[in-house]
């Protein structure tokens, strides 16, 4: 189990900011499979890899990070602070 | 290091002047403010989006590494999130040295990671409707001049 | 523009907040404030002298460079005579421009050249005597950064 | 006739900020050199010309400088502004 968070457009796509999820995934990419395999919005949201960006317990990192112990996941664009 | 993530307005003036008279033995402060633009087509706002919890590890990450490498008197990075009118103030961030290099390499530095690297995501409200503000490329690239070099 | 030469000290968070306050779509402004610093041994008073006149006239050129230069909305110098004590504030400059880079760059620009060919003079009045502040060859240097190149 | 000003050091050493020149010098190189030729107090001033800028009628320039024209000649160590 873990919460999985979506920011931006990927909340809009997703149609919801965060949810619990209950996972096997060893990895990021493993997790947006299971996710993409759920329903058309998941497909439209993680649609283009590229264009997303992924932090684990808070830390930017990328598809391949391990999930291991995480506790929350969160998928978003690039950044456009400043 | 002070960093401030709000949804109210901050005052300008006031916090740049108290950032400058509480260093001692600084000779340089600079301080960077962000404003929203008016675009063509006209604005009716801008909405800031962000990630509490990381947004504010992620800045102090930021002004610590910037304290670290320019050995700062002090740095402040002030943050809005919601919603925000045109020529509104955005964000500031006030970085003092010894000397003006210094305070202008560091407050660039914390300009071009907060711009690509803290958790704010903006979308621009237009008369003709919203939309997400894109991230640059040029942003991006603006990282690769912090990138360590040898023998630094 | 706006450019001062004053003995008296100015309000460097009002005037930031100002001319902050009166741009009109601009992204970005930038203020740079130099301090007296605090030496070791003791800086008891510094002594800025100047030329007044071309002083003005400098000034004012160098910020009609910047404006030209980067498109800016504004800038701003402020800069001091006289006697001033540590920790006093000796000078600011600010700009305004669409985008940050352009912002900082200006500012950066007004400060190279104010450094090194506005006519000021600054004369250190330590515990153990006075001495007149010597330029320093990388204040000369920084000046290349701005040189044209080709195709600028 | 032109008015000379020195500023900084320059002003200590010469004794004295401003100053009336009766000149026929054609450059600012040939005041500086009638101007040496006076009294030792303009010597140490003017001792090495690298150490020193020179500006005409509000102007930066060189030593090479003409003085045609000129109605005010100012000299004085590099700036140290900001």
């Amino acid at each position: 189990m873990m919460d999985v968070l979506y920011f931006a457009w990927v909340r809009e796509r997703v149609g919801l900011p965060k949810e619990r999820v209950e996972t096997g995934a060893a990895t990021v990419r493993e997790l947006v499979a299971e996710l993409k395999a759920r329903e058309p919005r998941y497909e439209a949201a993680f649609a283009d890899e590229g264009a997303l960006r992924v932090a684990v317990d808070q830390e930017l990192t990328d598809f391949d990070a391990s999930l291991t112990g995480a506790r929350e996941v969160a998928f978003f664009p690039p950044m456009t602070g400043g | 290091m002070d960093i401030r993530v709000q949804e109210s307005p901050f005052a300008f003036g006031a916090e740049a002047e108290a950032f400058a008279a509480r260093q001692r033995g600084m000779g340089a402060v600079v301080t960077f403010t962000g404003i929203v633009r008016d675009l063509p087509g006209g604005m009716a706002h801008m909405e800031i989006e962000h990630y509490p919890g990381m947004t504010e590890a992620a800045l102090r990450k930021i002004a610590e590494e910037a304290q670290a490498r320019w050995d700062l008197g002090d740095a402040l990075i002030i943050h809005r999130h919601g919603r925000l009118g045109p020529d509104e103030m955005i964000m500031m961030v006030a970085t003092a040295a010894r000397h003006r290099v210094a305070a202008f390499e560091a407050a660039e530095f914390l300009m071009d990671f907060l711009k690509s690297r803290a958790p704010f995501w903006k979308k621009e409200h237009l008369s003709e409707g919203a939309q997400w503000v894109a991230a640059k490329e040029e942003d991006e690239a603006a990282l690769d001049r912090w990138a360590p070099k040898e023998g630094a």
